[in-house]
């Protein structure tokens, strides 16, 4: 093993930040989801990143809840994009304000 | 036996929830049987607690049940306690005995009314705050069976709401007597300051050690709940209205209930107002001028029934009368002998109004009922000779017992007005009976007798209004006087005048004046009593108006009243209350108007706040270490 | 050594994918960089010696999650490309800045905690013993063991959420066939 | 760890591994082809290819070479990347889940030990599993980039039953892993290489075949599913869908469409030979060590293969919504059913050794004959039908 952990850190990181850009630029309802689970995967690579480098298991102990998690939420969360789309004709999020204050 | 005390009141409560709880699921007259039965149940059982407190010795008549503690605050102590002395059972013996007549009467007399049960249960209701009011140990039951009274009194006024009239009269008659219960509220919390309790025991004995001006202060306070009560001058306007309910209703708050708890309470609380001194003169005072604008009112009236009720604001003039000259037995007898033959009185009006169509009430359109109705005429009779004060009916010593009281007194001025409203008494209640019963027939239809259960009543009430004079013959050494002695300490001597013999001789005559004339007017033929009211139109409407106390109070109080509410209600509520409010409202809706701009809808600029948050968060750890 | 170029071979495609994938104007593309993007996290796993994590990350993600995404966008029909316009006013710099300050700052965060290129790696073969699914199952099932229970439970109810939300009510006469010519009864 | 503990040398026994079992591959394919024409036109009285080659046994190859040269069509609706993508899409996974299936015990070259395997990932079975989950991607985008209606219904259809009958598969596995302990493949086969312990059963390998039939079953069945094989090839219905995902699809394109699904199937075969009869165990002998378990794969395999054939040819095309509720509430239940059968007997105290082994054939044999009855018997409807005449 001759890669330092803290370079898995760092892609962790880049990864993470595209997604929460993916996010924050983003309308389509979709790629904005993608962009969460992108975002996801990012933390799941730093948690199991950490757990080698604490030589234990817990970090994937945890990544792999987090898996299991997003799977629920994913299938939650594209129920809710499906009934918006049917609702308004559109995924884009910018048409789902009706919070606005 | 005194146990059985707290059981005089709260037989008729029972009946009345009774009624009001299963109403509609009594047939017929059952409803009205019951409710007669529960106040002659309670009838009974004051007789048991009077026979009871006969049998003992003068100093032991008196006796407390205490229920339970109703309130406990601090050194505040209020108990649910009832009170046995010869004061407070002559007025249950009175309250249940003249009421359960009533009841009887009424089970004839209400039949067929689509509420007959809820009237009864009112009525018992009535009668139970009555018993309360009267049984009551201490000011703050009291007070309860006062304003229960008052309740009852506005339910029964208003029985048949669906007449504006009587839900008005029913308004009045409440809104009236609230001014006086305040003031009466005001008057117990003042007393409570004073003696730190409100029971009679701990409160009377000290009275006299009160100061002259406080003893007045809280003298007039009870007085002013008084007059509210009894209809006193100026108080008065809502007796007359009060008509406006059954019959039967008229006669309990006139005769049994209600209008006597004033002169109850007076004869109840005589030692403050004997320790003011002022306080008594001034009942007397309100009394006497009461009775005489109401005995000129009285003659006024076409209407029969307003007759009766200015009638009874003058003979509660007497009562007050005889309490502020220190005549408190010859009070309380006025309001025994008073109670049957108003009862009496008010009974035979009401056969008149349900022999009569339509409910005829205009004396002017009657004349002769005697023939048709004997029985009716003769009870009625009874009460108008008891009432004008001919003997030996029981009106004839109660009254002169009070009139007398201010010749014994030596106040001369107060005994010559006081034997003017007796003139006028004997003047009124003549022309109303002649006009009814004598004289030629102007009524429509074919008058009868009631039925038999109506008939009972009235000639209970006819017996006991002539023969209720037993209980007080002589003002010193009667039955009456003797029996409340314990309460109202013994008859004053007489410190001046002629004596008793000859007072009375006078009484008869003033009397029998009054009644002359009435017959002169009335019943002669010499004079053309119907031109004289053409002739004297305005007097005639002055005297049938009641002087316009009426319209002075809806003209000088009650309008500007409602332009004050106007104001409060079109200015102050709405430009300074609402005005606040919307203007809060406003503030808020338009910084949040400001703040909304933050709320943009976009999850993506929401999303924006959270990076921003959680790169703050990082950056400061990230700095910190 | 082989990690070593693993990494760096894999690294890359990583980045380029996520960022391709956010900048795609068309989802399945989006998708398709996303699963791309995927698999180099898997290999990465693999790297780092969870060998279960690197089966599930495929089997889950890109078997399971992606194929619903791909599944709801064709149902949608939103395959189409959009415009990357951005209506939002500000809403690019912001993004961008913010997003270049939380890359600084893990940056910084790793550097304070970890140091940049210590090659220090503890042993991983003991904690790996027997496999390294036997390894993760012991410490789950002991460790872990309510929190695993848990999840199934929220698993249950997400599918039946799912299940319910997506849910349209089709009359029944929808669901027979009819023949040409026959109208359903 | 695994990519750190090899050397130059193993790098290139591994890639000649996987360039011999590639090309083994596509033999197999125009092999398996060639059966199923011939199986299928022996099956239906028809003489099937004749032509090329002995027995018309290079019709494959054949037809490879023209498809090879056809000119290839792409609609213009299509999405360019993605229609190139999705038929290499389809094949890969049907040739990585090659990448743990042990053809044999191996054999020793050169002082090292060589396995007739790829990889010996730890994680076995999941690797099976994920590779058969990425299967559906290359029907999803080749339905999807055409830009074409027919297409696209025969994707999202195929996605919907890859999915579902996965679920039932994965179930099926579990039960196996259960039983074996184990996710690796070579320690599959291996726990599947002793005996029974059953004094007049010692003859008989312990197969996972006999311990867990009704696994079995279900494998193939939602095995059949997954390649989309009759009678589950509602993808590519040709009544209803002209020929489902890759109507759009000519020339080498489409020629990689039917390599993938020959190599699907074989997969699968090789999937089940492995898990359920027992890998490459088989009468060993002396000679030639290392041919004989190779042998005995390559005869289990294609007995298999045989089997999925003559399904094709003997049942009719199921009707989509009885597909899936087929796999919904039948096929998922009666794993799971399963899987809670084998935990309960691993569970139990073993008395007499064999305990467990013989709660699982007791209660496999049962449900084989439940399931079998209907035909003794006759279906339900059949006899409905009986009893209205």
């Amino acid at each position: 093993m001759r890669t330092p952990i803290s370079y898995f850190l760092l892609v962790s990181a880049l990864l993470f930040t595209i997604g929460t850009v993916g996010v924050l630029v983003r309308r389509n309802a979709l790629i904005i989801f993608m962009s969460i689970e992108l975002q996801l995967n990012a933390v799941n690579l730093a948690l199991v990143a950490f757990s080698r480098q604490n030589g234990n298991l817990t970090g994937q102990v945890l990544a792999f809840f987090s898996m299991v998690v997003a799977a629920a939420e994913v299938v939650v969360g594209l129920a809710i994009i499906v009934s918006l789309y049917r609702k308004r004709r559109s995924a884009d999020v910018d048409d789902a304000s009706l919070l606005k204050g | 036996m005194n146990i059985l005390a707290p059981f005089i009141p709260a037989i008729p409560l029972a009946g009345a929830a009774v009624l009001l709880l299963t109403g509609p699921r009594w047939r017929d007259r059952s409803a009205g049987w019951l409710a007669s039965a529960a106040v002659a149940v309670a009838f009974g059982l004051a007789v048991t607690v009077f026979g009871t407190l006969v049998s003992r010795p003068v100093t032991l008549r008196l006796s407390h049940v205490s229920l339970f503690e109703w309130i406990g605050v601090g050194s505040f102590r209020v108990d649910i306690a009832f009170r046995v002395d010869p004061l407070s059972t002559v007025m249950a013996l009175t309250v249940t005995g003249v009421g359960a007549m009533i009841h009887l009467y009424a089970v004839d007399y209400m039949r067929g009314d689509p509420r007959y049960a809820r009237f009864f249960a009112y009525m018992n209701l009535f009668v139970f705050f009555m018993l309360v009011l009267v049984l009551a140990d201490n000011y703050l039951l009291l007070y309860v069976g006062w304003e229960g009274v008052g309740l009852c009194s506005y339910l029964l006024i208003g029985f048949w709401f669906e007449r504006k009239t009587a839900a008005d009269a029913a308004k009045k008659a409440f809104v009236t007597t609230r001014i006086g219960d305040s003031a009466l509220l005001i008057g117990l919390i003042f007393m409570w300051s004073r003696f730190g309790s409100l029971d009679f025991d701990r409160v009377l004995p000290h009275a006299h050690a009160l100061a002259n001006g406080t003893a007045t202060v809280m003298a007039m306070l009870l007085f002013a709940g008084a007059v509210g009560k009894s209809a006193q001058l100026p108080l008065h306007v809502w007796l007359p209205d009060a008509m406006e309910g059954p019959t039967p209703v008229s006669a309990l708050i006139h005769a049994a209930t209600m209008v006597t708890a004033g002169v109850y309470l007076v004869v109840r609380s005589h030692q403050i107002f004997e320790a003011s001194g002022v306080a008594l003169t001034i009942v007397a005072v309100v009394g006497l001028v009461t009775a005489i604008y109401a005995g000129l009112s009285a003659i006024g009236q076409d209407d029969i029934k307003r007759m009766l009720a200015y009638s009874t604001i003058s003979q509660l003039g007497f009562m007050f009368f005889g309490a502020g000259m220190g005549a408190y037995s010859a009070a309380i007898f006025l309001l025994v002998a008073h109670a049957f033959f108003k009862a009496v009185l008010f009974l035979g009006a009401g056969s008149v109004m349900h022999a009569l169509p339509d409910e005829e009430t205009d004396m002017t359109r009657m004349g002769g009922l005697r023939r048709a109705m004997p029985l009716t005429a003769v009870t009625w009779v009874v009460g108008w000779l008891a009432m004008a004060g001919i003997p030996p009916l029981s009106g004839f010593f109660a009254k002169d017992q009070v009139v007398a009281a201010a010749s014994q007194a030596g106040r001369i001025g107060l005994w010559y007005a006081a034997l003017f409203g007796a003139l006028l008494t004997a003047l009124y209640e003549t022309r109303g009976t002649f006009l009814t019963f004598f004289g030629e027939p102007r009524h429509r239809g074919h008058p009868h007798d009631p039925p038999s259960l109506m008939r009972t009543a009235l000639v209970s009430l006819a017996v006991g209004a002539a023969l209720a004079g037993v209980l007080g013959l002589s003002a010193t050494s009667g039955l009456l006087p003797k029996f409340l002695t314990p309460v109202v300490g013994p008859t004053k001597e007489a410190v001046a005048g002629p004596s008793e013999l000859v007072l009375s001789i006078i009484s008869v005559a003033v009397a029998l004046v009054g009644i002359l004339t009435a017959w002169l007017v009335y019943l002669s033929g010499r004079i053309d009593w119907m031109a004289l009211r053409v002739r004297f139109a305005s007097a005639k409407r002055t005297f049938q108006r009641g002087f316009y106390v009426n319209d002075f109070y809806s003209g000088a109080i009650v309008g500007p009243a409602k332009l004050a509410a106007a104001f409060v209600a079109y200015v102050v509520d709405r430009r300074v209350v609402d005005g606040t409010l919307t203007g809060i409202g406003r503030l808020v809706s338009s910084s949040a108007g400001a703040a909304r701009r933050a709320q943009t809808g976009l999850v993506r600029t929401y999303a924006v706040g959270i990076l921003l948050g959680a790169t703050a968060v990082l950056g400061y750890l990230v700095v910190r270490s | 050594m082989a990690d070593w170029y693993a990494f760096w071979l894999i690294a890359p495609i990583s980045i380029l994918s996520a960022g391709a994938m956010v900048l795609a104007r068309n989802a399945v593309h989006a998708a398709l960089l996303l699963i791309v993007n995927f698999f180099t996290l898997a290999v990465f796993f693999l790297i780092l010696g969870s060998s279960f994590l690197f089966v599930v990350q495929i089997i889950v993600y890109a078997g399971a999650i992606m194929v619903l995404f791909l599944f709801v966008i064709m149902l949608l029909g939103v395959d189409r490309p959009v415009p990357l316009t951005e209506r939002i006013r500000g809403q690019r710099w912001i993004a961008t800045v913010l997003g270049l300050a939380l890359v600084l700052e893990i940056g910084l965060a790793v550097r304070l905690g970890l140091g940049l290129s210590t090659g220090k790696v503890p042993d991983f073969s003991r904690v790996n013993a027997g496999g390294n699914v036997r390894a993760l199952a012991r410490v789950l099932f002991n460790s872990y063991f309510f929190p695993f229970e848990v999840t199934s439970i929220l698993l249950t109810v997400a599918a039946i959420g799912a299940m319910l939300h997506g849910r349209r009510n089709i009359a029944e006469e929808e669901t027979v066939d009819t023949a040409v010519g026959e109208t359903a009864t | 760890m695994i990519l750190a503990a090899i050397d130059w040398v193993e790098w290139a026994l591994m890639v000649g591994r996987v360039v011999v079992i590639f090309a083994a591959l596509l033999v197999s394919v125009m092999l398996v082809i060639w059966i199923e024409r011939k199986v299928v036109a022996d099956m239906q009285m028809r003489v099937g290819p004749n032509r090329a080659g002995p027995a018309g046994i290079l019709i494959t190859l054949a037809d490879g070479i023209k498809l090879f040269f056809k000119e290839g069509v792409m609609p213009v609706t299509a999405d360019a990347p993605v229609y190139l993508i999705a038929p290499i899409a389809s094949m890969v996974p049907a040739m990585l889940a090659f990448a743990v299936i042990p053809f044999g015990p191996g054999i020793t070259l050169f002082g090292r030990h060589v396995p007739f395997q790829i990889s010996d990932l730890d994680v076995g079975i999941l690797w099976i599993l994920a590779m058969a989950s990425l299967a559906v991607y290359g029907v999803v985008l080749a339905g999807w980039s055409s830009g074409s209606n027919y297409p696209l219904l025969g994707a999202i259809r195929s996605s919907a039953q890859m999915i579902s009958y996965e679920v039932g598969m994965s179930l099926g596995l579990v039960a196996v892993l259960l039983t074996c302990g184990t996710l690796t493949m070579s320690q599959i086969v291996a726990v599947q290489g002793r005996h029974f312990h059953v004094t007049w059963l010692t003859w008989l390998p312990k197969w996972n075949l006999f311990v867990q039939l009704p696994a079995f079953l279900i494998y193939m069945t939602a095995a059949l599913a997954e390649t989309n094989r009759p009678p589950f090839d509602l993808p590519e219905a040709e009544t209803e869908l002209v020929a489902g995902y890759h109507t759009e699809y000519s020339g080498i394109k489409f020629a990689m469409f039917f390599l993938a699904e020959y190599m699907h199937t074989i997969t699968v075969s090789a999937v089940g030979v492995t898990l359920f009869l027992g890998g490459w165990h088989g009468p060993q002998f002396h000679a030639v060590a290392w041919l004989w378990p190779l042998l005995w794969f390559l005869v289990k395999l294609y007995v298999v293969i045989f089997a999925l054939v003559w399904v094709r040819a003997t049942l009719p095309r199921f009707r989509y919504d009885r597909l899936m509720a087929f796999g919904w509430k039948f096929l998922i239940p009666a794993g799971l059913v399963w899987v809670l059968v084998t935990a309960a007997s691993i569970e139990l105290p073993a008395i007499r050794g064999n305990l467990n082994a013989a709660i699982l054939i007791g209660s496999g044999t049962v449900i084989l004959l439940a399931l079998l009855w209907p035909l003794f018997t006759g279906s339900p409807q059949a006899r409905a039908l009986e009893g209205q005449r």
